[in-house]
């Protein structure tokens, strides 16, 4: 019993920062789920991360509060960044929001009112695992009422095809829009649960690294279904700390072995519903050569 | 039995607290036995060169305790390494599962100031023992779990500024700064305070980023103000880059930089134009001459094969700390009751400083070398020339 | 016949030029669809059919002239509009949604008939819940009529070709539209099918829903269409009656000239 | 005014480095359709390659570059057929190559910092020309004029195999549409492998060169040239080498100029601000022709 405590509490903070990268990567998967690849969360990220730092910090706000402004700050953040994006051919987007992310950096480094610049701020609360759990859940279930609505089945028509969707009456635009809104207010509240978590933020925490881990984790989980991200930014969370246990000494090189593997093998990612659809339809396909070969003999 | 502990432990504490000055005291060891000391090591990342020469510094620092058992009769301390890679999540992770592990007694972490202004409020709150290495932003240590064995920027600084006002007298001096680092921001200002004090002018600031890496315009930049003096504060890198640079470019008159380039890799790669540049140091194997120095030189020297440069100084300074601090305790220790410990010792020992004050867990030394590289790569004192 | 050459023109395509990089693939075209009628728009590959469909669909904007569909201006239209306006399509290759069962598919079709906004049906309010439900129905209704219904739950990309084709039909209808356009509905089936679909076709227009279909197989063309436009190189050769399009010398020559071999081409096709 | 000229000369000189990666990075963008995460390594690596050749052999200076450039090649061949090839059969798009890509970079860098025993070295100031070359009143490196050079013999020696020799041709082919160019006879395999190679050469060139002007060899150096070689492909318009040239040129001037005259703290602003509108308002580059799409 005292092994697991002690284990829980020497990971607990792993899965801490698991629930926080969740955020990013369910960001992530918002915009990738309508067939927009962006790194635009890790500005929403800084926006939510250092709103709801400098509400707490300066105002005294209450930390739920700080959430609900951090993740209506991201939205906001969001309509702007898509309204300018959306026109862009996907892969200019990418690259778009590739130099948005060098920007916001620059930006929050040189606006030390706002963010600390180089030295950063410290965040004066902090918010239980329990809390942070709570938030992940209704997040996640707004994801599940999305996935299982006309939301989410123009989403994913948009995504596999945006030309069939719009002769379906379906606008490209109004749903990447709305999808750019969800990942905007996402990624808000991610960047305020990571500044909560660390208790301290500079620009430096809103940077490539998050880009990389969301998308990865994106990938890695799977970007077809909104448990997808959930599993992904676990698992690619753990696996630093796994690595670091099992081998110390080539930890990066390890890790981003398990990338390339995950990418080579699992191209769609750890959680994919078509995949279950196909293993079924070859099992019906097969049952009914049985039943074939069965009328036969 | 839990009672007769307490009490004993109390009167321990209240030992520790009243007398200082008897750290060593006999009557009171710790329990013997193993503990572990956690270090957040930057081994890889942008800082990894300072990084392996702290964890160096501590190893060897672990080592002789263990072999002098100086924490202790029979206390063996185990040297835990958890990497951040200067990466603050990582850094605070590595502390919750040092947290997490109940013999880890102490933890020791960071070279920057922003890490360990992230792993700060987080050694409070679980109240775990947390002695900074590296980073420099005035008020980080705050007792008693937070102790910082680290020298701030200032004094050392403007002796250095002094000397070179007063041996060179030069008539304008200009200035590299990282703009984006607020340590070296600090030194800059105190610099220039006492040139400007002397009546020596400013030609320029010339601002850089840590992670610039081209210094043939800022270069160009500064000699253009027609300097008698050219004064580099900023991190390693860069400084390296800038004096590389200036000499490239043609510029021959007097250059000053930070102890950043007294590490032997340093010379190793920028060589003879740096020669005859002062630096203001607190430790330098070559010119520090306490017995203390010379036998870590020393035995650094046999275990790593490299003589130990100032951060390595530093990690095993750390150690020296905690182990000292352990030594006080008796019975079984704990965290609270080694942090009480190390929040009363006023005075490191031993140490390579020649001596090390500790004022309200921060680090003093009023004993500032002001040093040189030789052209055949040798650390000397800088005399003036 | 009669009775179709009376009713008014659904659409109307005047004198539309589309260029790909100098190269005219629909040049200076005029054609005219009546409503209540299946018009067939025959031609040889390359002919800018499915350009056509193309630009009347907004997938494409003409680089001159005008669409009209019952007296609205299609050119500058955005493709959701023009769904909006009820006019839907299939494609020449069966574009399915990879990933989606096939009451998905049809279900997506059916976007522009759902009632609830995108909060209510967020938040599953009775309301959406019921239109949901509705419109389930509906899509199911819809797969029956192409015989698919007993595929609802399967994906859609594991069916056979012909399947795929009376589901993208299905999901085409799923707007109830004005106007369906089918590029090619027939491609790849056996004569059997063929005529299943060309009897599917007929029904739909009993329905009350226009057709326009592009068609190779010249049968089911004066079998099942009530008029027809005839393109090469993106310019109309012949318009009206099925027959006698094809009786037409320039057609004969442009559609089979080369080859001389009318029935080795149907059998291609 | 001598200031002036020689800080356009510095500002020539370090955007030269910008766009001679940016060319190796464009490259691979337009033709293969990779973003690729990894290319800085290629850099890193190549400086790397030419400093221990140089320091094990004490090979003359451009036999080092030589070997670095090849190395850089070589490294760029290696992952695309270990990390690229598996997913161009199954048409994977853009994500599943950035995310391995990804996966190279981390693996890359890292083991470059272990060669490098994560220190930042430099060769030594014998082992190339360092001497100050007088042109008129002006002092220049030598360094800069022959890094200045590389990059005007390279843009010249690829834009003219582009638009003018067969293997452009192809490679355009390719980049267009490989199932095009697969069945208009082109061996596209050989003209990946091709690509692969002249990009990770020329950001090598960028990374051996830069390594040795600025007296840093390490695992960050293809970083720092990956961000700023990043904005001179996009504003210069990816499928243009010129373009890209002068587009890296005129970032390295306006980023020492600001840094000069304004404030270093805008610098790096300006850049991606720059780079932010263009794609913004101006995404086919100052020279990209309108037709490049790649859906």
């Amino acid at each position: 019993m005292e092994a697991l405590f002690d284990f829980w509490a020497a990971y607990g903070s792993t899965v801490t920062f698991a629930m926080a990268n969740a955020f990013f990567a369910l960001s992530t998967y918002a915009v990738l789920s309508t067939g927009v690849l962006s790194f635009t969360t890790v500005t929403f990220a800084a926006i939510g991360g250092f709103l709801a730092a400098q509400m707490v910090g300066q105002f005294g706000l209450h930390v739920y509060l700080a959430f609900l402004i951090a993740g209506i700050g991201g939205g906001l953040g969001a309509a702007v960044v898509a309204s300018l994006f959306l026109r862009l051919e996907s892969h200019w987007m990418a690259l778009a929001s590739l130099a948005l992310v060098l920007i916001t950096r620059v930006t929050a480094l040189n606006t030390p009112g706002l963010t600390g610049g180089v030295n950063g701020l410290v965040v004066p609360v902090t918010i239980s695992q329990f809390e942070l759990f709570v938030l992940l859940t209704v997040t996640t279930l707004v994801f599940y009422r999305l996935h299982n609505s006309w939301y989410g089945l123009a989403s994913r028509a948009v995504r596999e095809d945006a030309a069939v969707a719009s002769t379906m009456g379906i606008s490209p635009y109004r749903i990447q829009f709305t999808a750019f809104l969800i990942s905007g207010a996402v990624g808000g509240l991610g960047g305020a649960a990571l500044a909560f978590t660390l208790q301290f933020i500079s620009p430096d925490t809103y940077f490539i690294g998050i880009a990389f881990t969301m998308i990865a984790s994106t990938v890695l989980g799977g970007s077809f279904h909104w448990f997808g991200p959930i599993v992904g930014a676990l698992i690619f969370t753990a696996l630093p700390a796994a690595m670091q246990a099992v081998v110390p000494a080539v930890e990066d090189v390890a890790k981003g072995v398990v990338l390339i593997l995950i990418m080579v093998f699992l191209p769609r990612g750890l959680i994919d519903p078509r995949a279950i659809g196909l293993r079924r339809a070859a099992k019906r396909r097969r049952d009914i050569e049985h039943e074939a070969e069965k009328t036969h003999a | 039995m839990r009672i007769r502990k307490f009490s004993l432990r109390f009167a321990a504490s209240i030992l520790a607290l009243s007398g200082a000055m008897a750290p060593n005291a006999a009557f009171a060891e710790p329990d013997a036995g193993e503990y572990k000391i956690g270090f957040i090591s930057e081994a890889t990342g942008p800082l990894a060169a300072a990084g392996n020469s702290y964890l160096h510094g501590a190893q060897l620092a672990i080592e002789q305790i263990n072999a002098e058992e100086s924490a202790g009769k029979g206390v063996e301390l185990e040297l835990v390494e958890k990497e951040s890679g200067s990466d603050a999540a990582r850094s605070v992770q590595a502390l919750t599962q040092f947290i997490a592990d109940r013999d880890v007694l102490a933890v020791s972490c960071c070279i920057l100031s922003p890490v360990a202004g992230a792993v700060k409020p987080v050694a409070i709150a679980q109240k775990m023992p947390l002695v900074l290495y590296g980073a420099t932003r005035p008020g980080l240590p705050e007792l008693p779990y937070v102790t910082s064995i680290v020298v701030l920027p200032g004094p050392q600084e403007v002796k250095m500024t002094k000397m070179l006002a007063e041996k060179l007298a030069p008539k304008t001096v200009t200035y590299f700064v990282n703009a984006d680092n607020d340590g070296f921001q600090g030194r800059f200002k105190a610099a220039q305070e006492v040139m400007e004090e002397a009546g020596i002018k400013t030609g320029g600031v010339v601002s850089i980023l840590s992670a610039d890496t081209d210094f043939t315009a800022p270069a160009t930049q500064a000699i253009a103000t027609n300097p008698d003096l050219i004064m580099v504060w900023t991190t390693q890198t860069p400084a390296a880059g800038i004096i590389a640079a200036l000499r490239a470019r043609g510029y021959e008159g007097h250059i000053s930089a930070s102890d950043v380039i007294s590490p032997a890799p340093v010379f190793e790669r920028i060589g003879e134009p740096l020669a005859g540049i002062p630096f203001p140091t607190s430790f330098a194997a070559e010119i520090s001459t306490s017995p203390e120095a010379k036998a870590f030189a020393e035995a650094y020297e046999a275990k790593f094969n490299g003589s130990p440069d100032t951060y390595a100084a530093q990690g095993y300074t750390a150690m020296r700390y905690i182990a000292q601090g352990l030594k006080s305790l008796d019975g079984e220790p704990t965290r609270e009751a080694l942090a009480n410990a190390m929040a009363s010792i006023a005075e490191i020992t031993p140490n390579v400083y020649g001596g090390l004050p500790m004022k309200e867990g921060q680090a003093d030394v009023d004993k500032a070398l002001i040093a040189a590289w030789t052209k055949d790569g040798k650390i000397t004192t800088w005399e003036g020339n | 016949m009669l009775e179709v050459a009376s009713q008014p023109l659904l659409l109307e395509v005047n004198s539309v030029v589309k260029r790909f990089g100098g190269v005219a693939a629909v040049g200076g075209l005029t054609a005219h669809v009546r409503q209540g009628s299946v018009h067939g728009l025959i031609g040889p590959n390359g002919a800018g059919k499915t350009t056509l469909i193309n630009l009347i669909t907004g997938l494409l904007h003409p680089d001159e002239g005008q669409i009209h569909f019952a007296g609205r201006h299609l050119e500058k239209m955005k493709p959701q509009q023009i769904a909006g306006l009820g006019i839907t399509r299939t494609y020449q290759n069966v574009r399915l949604f990879s990933g989606m069962s096939v009451l998905e598919q049809v279900m997506t079709g059916c976007f522009l008939e759902r009632k609830a906004g995108l909060f209510s049906s967020f938040l599953g309010l009775p309301s959406a819940r019921n239109d949901w439900k509705r419109v389930r129905e509906h899509a199911m209704h819809l797969l029956k009529r192409v015989a698919m219904d007993h595929t609802a739950d399967e994906l859609a990309e594991t069916l056979s070709y012909g399947e795929q084709r009376r589901i993208e039909i299905a999901r085409a209808l799923g707007s109830n539209p004005r106007l369906l356009l089918l590029d090619e509905p027939t491609a790849g089936m056996n004569h059997a099918e063929a005529t299943a679909v060309g009897l599917l076709v007929h029904e739909l227009r009993d329905a009350g829903i226009t057709i326009l279909m592009v068609e190779h197989n010249m049968g089911l063309v004066t079998e099942f269409c009530d008029s027809c436009t005839v393109m090469n190189f993106g310019q109309l050769l012949a318009e009206g009656d099925p027959r006698s399009c094809i009786a037409n010398p320039d057609v004969q020559e442009a559609y089979f000239g080369r080859k001389n071999d009318a029935e080795r081409i149907k059998s291609l096709r | 005014m001598q200031l002036f000229v020689e800080q356009l000369i510095n500002g020539w000189a370090l955007g030269s480095l910008y766009a001679l990666f940016g060319i190796g990075f464009g490259l691979v963008f337009s033709t293969l359709g990779i973003l690729n995460a990894a290319h800085g390594a290629y850099a890193s690596w190549a400086a790397i390659v030419g400093y221990y050749v140089f320091q094990w052999y004490g090979v003359p200076f451009p036999v080092a570059v030589l070997c670095g450039v090849f190395g850089g090649g070589i490294l760029a061949i290696l992952v695309d057929q270990i990390g690229f090839q598996p997913l161009r059969s199954r048409r994977m798009g853009m994500l599943g190559a950035l995310i391995t890509s990804i996966g190279f970079w981390i693996i890359l860098d890292s083991l470059a910092g272990s060669a490098t025993g994560h220190q930042s070295l430099a060769f030594p100031a014998s082992s190339y020309p360092n001497a100050m070359v007088q042109i008129g009143p002006l002092r220049v490196p030598q360094m800069q004029i022959i890094i200045i050079l590389s990059l005007i013999i390279c843009t010249i020696a690829i834009h003219l195999l582009i638009q003018r020799a067969r293997i452009g041709a192809a490679m355009r082919a390719v980049g267009w549409n490989d199932v095009a160019a697969a069945i208009s006879g082109v061996n596209s395999r050989v003209i990946i492998l091709l690509t692969a190679f002249m990009a990770g050469a020329t950001s090598g060139l960028a990374g051996v060169l830069g390594g040795i002007a600025t007296s840093n060899v390490s695992y960050t150096l293809g970083e720092g040239l990956m961000l700023k070689g990043f904005a001179a492909v996009v504003v210069g318009g990816f499928n243009d080498v010129r373009g890209t040239a002068v587009a890296g040129i005129m970032l390295g001037i306006i980023e020492v100029f600001v840094a000069q005259y304004i404030s270093t703290a805008f610098r790096d602003g300006v850049t991606y601000t720059l780079l932010l509108a263009f794609l913004i308002i101006r995404p086919r580059g100052l020279f990209g022709s309108a037709n490049f799409s790649r859906a």
